[in-house]
């Protein structure tokens, strides 16, 4: 179809101090504008602005045809946005909390991840599942889920997760203008807990790079979205205790920067990696693989998991118990150094 | 198809009969005892969103509105019946026997608010839209499989109707004629979406017709409506002739969550014209002499009573254990998980 | 409910006409076109299933019984709508515009099976039952916000009715208009399971009461029938009045699968009064002067010819790469998938 | 409800020459008699007794009130099972094949595997999924899915996997006499690939403990299922050249035996996991991590695993590039012995 190219000019590098969510939703926005096939589909996204208001005032600016509030059908939403998909747009499916997208799992599974792959490439699905993620915000049952291990384990898409305004939405437009299906994961607990200067025009990320926070020599630490304030705290105070620690946020789960891991472990030889998802068959467990497929020979110490326990999210009176918290990684960080 | 599916009613909104074939069928009685839950239940809820504006439990999920829905379906019930609710349905939980005290604890994030009493076949809410029905058809089924009369009714919003799980649940109980009641509240709205986008059908109950099972549309408003017109489709139930698809239709006063802003979507004057439930049938007890002030203010005083116990009850309910989080995931803790809770437990005494 | 959808039908089974207002609607050149067709897939699906008892390709799901329904619809469909099929609805994607020799190699598991003409658009064949339904109402949808009089058709079965992305698909349909042909094929088994114990309505059609959309009962082995019905929905949808669900009303003749032995589970009188559509269409043909013997065998000849011709072409097709189960996962290969292919094809030269 | 035992009396010791998948219709056979409130659900499963005959005559003797045959409906299976479990019964759900389980995938994520944790055990949900899972028998597309990765990573609920009929009896009757949900995965490859002697009576074996095949010095392998062929195949090549195998039949893969795994390594130094799932975010990484959880400073070489690829399991035409071969696994072997 046509693609009217209608970008709102804006000064070079100017900037606005925004907020995760307000960078998400300045992403859509900055799309919406530029690319008339991006279309975004949910529940209670248009007048509402969604739960979290990631997508307010967009559909006031871009019409009920663009900014689109959907029955309560998960199926639905990512079923009709494959349709969508291979025919000319390009859809923004927003499940309003990663535990409800169990009942899309199916049409992700079976259809978003493969069509390009049975179809040679004749159909593809350029679209992006957003989904807000994470224990911590005392939300009631089933919504405090982190689920990333159940789609990397999916060939044909790729996971994404940023944990600070900037990366959200330059790692947003990335995925909005990737040939292929990304799940975009968004930590509830980071919407709001800080502001950054952020550029006001269209930016992207690369999909695929992880990203040093801190550079240190004793321990290299390995997380992502939610847990990224948590890994930074650790690592402040394992300063305090002279320990020194390389600190990295991955960024895209799959694929992963297999490198930015090798290279800082291949310097430490010891590794913590942290998430809030279950501990079996998390992706922790991959980024052990990576180690010992990159850097055997360099390890010094036993990889340290620190993780959500191998317990159903618990109701939110006990949440922080699931929860990695500084503490729990700070004795991750001094067992690998002890050891 | 509206057409076909009148809205029943048994009283109007002045609390005079329309339906005067239940003149005889409903007394003082009656209607105090379903005055005295839908009074109790609103006090509840009302209580529940002010200790939420005081950060005292989480976000919490009004009725307001729907009492009459909740406690009309909820009265309808046998004592050793099956009871499917949502996030929004303790009005009805709290009707049939569930524990104020662990109502609150529900809402403040405490696993044990979704242990009912010994003997109180009470399912945790569903929080994952429509996934209660086909539980609800599960439990029904095996109550037929055990040759009793019990049977399980589901509570359902207007938005579930467009899950795949309100689809193939229906059609289960429809193929194996189990003793359901699929009780949907039609309240206007899901979260901000109203009915009109949410389906293009005028009625929910003609949903009914894809299942060749009975489809009723009733007055969610009108207690009595509720409550006889649930009877009949539990005695269907019991007497083996399969579920129904009950349509309440009735209006969400408030907010969706004391999270949710309504004024951002919801037309201010909309729903102005509706009769509170329990203000109707005030109406319909002074019309009919049932009314009795001196009983009422006793009643409000006790249920005060009962609710502020109920309050201190769950502020001085024992702590959150850590432990609990470890130790209902499998009847018999495996290697794995035990370690986990150790160093945990361990690590929380440093 | 039943009475409510009628089946329509234009000729009888003995090919003479029911509805005689279709009397100058139908003349020979419609009816050899049709009847073209059914003969061509049914050689086809012959063809394949010797072709599997001699290990030439694999597991088979024929269609024969069916031909009416596959071909009156997919010859009712315009150039550039869009087609969603099932496994067992390559009628209608041959009729459509397939390619013969990629539907053989489908069936022998080559991927490039799935790769439809340029220009046409042919979805691949659903393996999960109904996930096929939104994925129409979505590619129509698409249409419709193009301002185009495109449409799409979803193909589905009986059982695919229980699923839940029948229910979400439709609903979805109705909501946002789209433009959107569901067409059921009614064939009376779900693999061993018949329609009885698949719902409890004795229709399909009455299914779009659900979502206040138009529901129509056809003979699904009238090829007339289907056709004109069909391009009535389609009509409807071109010209914006949204979704119509058909119930074909046809029969599965063969087995579920190559693998299947209906003897097992269908009763063997089950069917027998049947009238085969092909034996049907050649009644209507003969009984109106239509039948032309020599013209006949020629068709049939040159139809054995364009199948042998496909099957060498299958047989003698490049060798499956092993480089193609990496290279269409993503449009980009990542390092940790170019590193697992160039592994493994060192390994594969060892 | 009222539980008549009418176990049908058979001689001690009596066997019988059975393949997999007769073994595992014996299993159900076995619990139908001697409890009565085990009921089978599924697609086909009655008179068709299940497209793989694994319920074979089942409907024939224990009638339609508890084998029954289902609609199309995945997650009215599962849901309704939770119902009938909740209330007195032993649900064991047929999913035709694993590829078939995803539309099922909400209610055992929020529900199956949640109910006795979110009700402090009041209620419990003993219930039994079958699914055949697996490659290599020129299925059509989806039909060949090895997703165990995505039920470990799901707490409140075991995952078995038996590669010979013994086990598939034994661990059967466990499973659907265990007090919690179990996915019973069934490789397709093997239902009649081979038979065995085994008895006629019940008997059970216990969930949770992984088997030790062969006694070798060199290498570690572990594998299950549809791969303990190939394992065995490998391993016979290796000995060959001189390399002798430890070789483990995991049998449970949640729990996982993890003693069985690091008493082995500890020994040998050098491990091969084998599975047919994709590597990423598959199990074999969690087994990388037991190993370097337990046996870090015995390892001699870098853990070898030998998966499937990171893409969509293929049209059948391509299956056999994707599947784990002997040789791909010898060649893993070699690798860690001539680290
Ligand atoms: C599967 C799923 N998707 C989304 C949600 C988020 N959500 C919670 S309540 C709600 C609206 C439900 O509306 P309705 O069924 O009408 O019930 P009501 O809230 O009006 O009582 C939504 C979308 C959820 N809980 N589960
Ligand atoms: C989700 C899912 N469950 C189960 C199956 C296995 N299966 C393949 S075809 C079929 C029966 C489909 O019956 P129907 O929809 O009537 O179509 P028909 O085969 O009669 O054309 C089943 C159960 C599947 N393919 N997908
Ligand atoms: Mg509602
Ligand atoms: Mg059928």
């Amino acid at each position: 179809m046509t693609m009217k190219l209608k970008e709102t000019p804006h000064k070079k590098n100017e900037t606005a101090l925004l907020t995760m969510v307000q960078a998400i939703n300045d992403g859509m926005k900055t799309m919406l504008e530029s690319d008339e096939t991006t279309i975004i589909l949910g529940e209670d996204i248009g007048r509402n602005g969604g739960v979290f208001r990631a997508t307010e005032g967009l559909q006031a600016q871009f019409g009920e045809d663009r900014v689109v509030d959907t029955p309560l059908s998960e199926s639905g939403i990512i079923g009709t946005s494959v349709g969508l998909a291979i025919n000319g747009f390009k859809p923004i499916a927003e499940m309003q909390f990663m535990g409800f997208i169990y009942p899309a799992y199916d049409q992700i599974m079976t259809h978003v991840s493969r069509i390009r792959m049975k179809t040679m490439g004749r159909f593809s699905v350029p679209m992006v599942i957003r989904a807000p993620y994470g224990a911590g915000i005392r939300a009631p049952e089933v919504h405090s889920d982190s689920a990333e291990a159940l789609f990397t384990h999916m060939p044909g898409i790729k996971v994404v997760c940023p944990s600070n305004p900037y990366d959200a939405k330059g790692l947003l437009i990335a995925a909005i203008e990737d040939p292929d299906p990304v799940l975009f994961l968004e930590p509830m607990r980071n919407y709001r807990s800080s502001r950054q200067e952020i550029p006001v025009e269209k930016y992207t990320i690369k999909i695929g790079n992880g990203m040093k926070l801190r550079q240190g020599e004793d321990v290299t630490i390995i997380a992502w979205g939610a847990m990224i304030p948590v890994a930074e705290k650790a690592a402040d105070q394992a300063e305090e205790k002279g320990i020194s620690c390389d600190v990295i946020d991955l960024r895209t789960l799959y694929p992963m920067d297999r490198d930015i891991i090798a290279e800082s472990v291949k310097k430490t030889g010891r590794a913590v990696v942290i998430h809030e998802a279950h501990a079996t068959s998390g992706l922790g467990n991959d980024i052990v693989s990576v180690i010992n497929d990159t850097s055997f020979l360099y390890l010094k110490a036993p990889i340290e998991r620190v993780t959500g326990f191998d317990v159903p999210v618990p109701f939110f009176a006990l949440e922080e118990h699931y929860l990695p918290t500084p503490k729990r990684v700070l004795a991750g960080i001094e067992k690998t150094v002890k050891f | 198809m509206e057409a076909s599916y009148p809205v029943k009613q048994i009283i109007d909104d002045q609390g005079n009969f329309i339906d005067t074939s239940y003149t005889d069928l409903i007394d003082a009685k009656l209607a105090r005892h379903l005055y005295f839950h839908m009074c109790r239940i609103r006090a509840f809820d009302r209580k529940a969103i002010s200790l939420q504006r005081q950060g005292r439990i989480g976000t919490y999920p009004p009725f307001e509105g729907q009492e009459a829905s909740q406690v009309g379906s909820a009265l309808a019930l046998g004592s050793d019946d099956w009871i499917f609710p949502t996030y929004r349905d303790h009005g009805a939980t709290l009707t049939y026997g569930a524990d104020m005290t662990r109502m609150f604890l529900y809402w403040n994030g405490r696993v044990e608010g979704c242990v009912p009493p010994d003997g109180k076949n009470i399912f945790p809410p569903a929080v994952p839209i429509a996934t209660q029905i086909p539980h609800a058809v599960g439990a029904s089924w095996a109550e037929k499989r055990k040759k009793t009369t019990n049977i399980a009714i589901a509570y359902f919003g207007d938005g579930a109707t467009s899950e795949g799980d309100f689809h193939e649940g229906l059609n289960f109980a429809s193929v194996f004629k189990t003793p359901t009641v699929f009780f949907n509240q039609n309240n206007g709205y899901a979260i901000s979406v109203p009915i009109e986008k949410q389906m293009n059908s005028k009625t929910i109950a003609q949903k009914a017709v894809a299942y060749s099972i009975p489809g009723v549309r009733i007055d969610g408003n009108d207690c009595f409506a509720v409550y006889f017109e649930t009877k009949k489709a539990i005695d269907a139930a019991r007497s083996g002739k399969g579920p129904t698809l009950i349509e309440s239709v009735t209006w969400r006063a408030g907010a969706h969550t004391t999270a949710d802003d309504p004024s951002k979507y919801r037309p201010g004057e909309q729903g102005k014209d509706i009769v509170d439930p329990l203000l109707r049938l005030e109406r319909f007890m002074k019309n009919n002499g049932y009314w009795d002030k001196e009983a009422n203010s006793k009643m409000e005083a006790e249920l005060n009573e009962e609710i502020e116990a109920a309050v201190t009850a769950m502020e001085q309910f024992s702590e959150a254990r850590a432990e609990d989080m470890f130790d209902h995931v499998f009847a018999e803790l495996p290697a794995q998980l035990v370690e986990q809770k150790e160093s945990y437990l361990e690590l929380l005494k440093e």
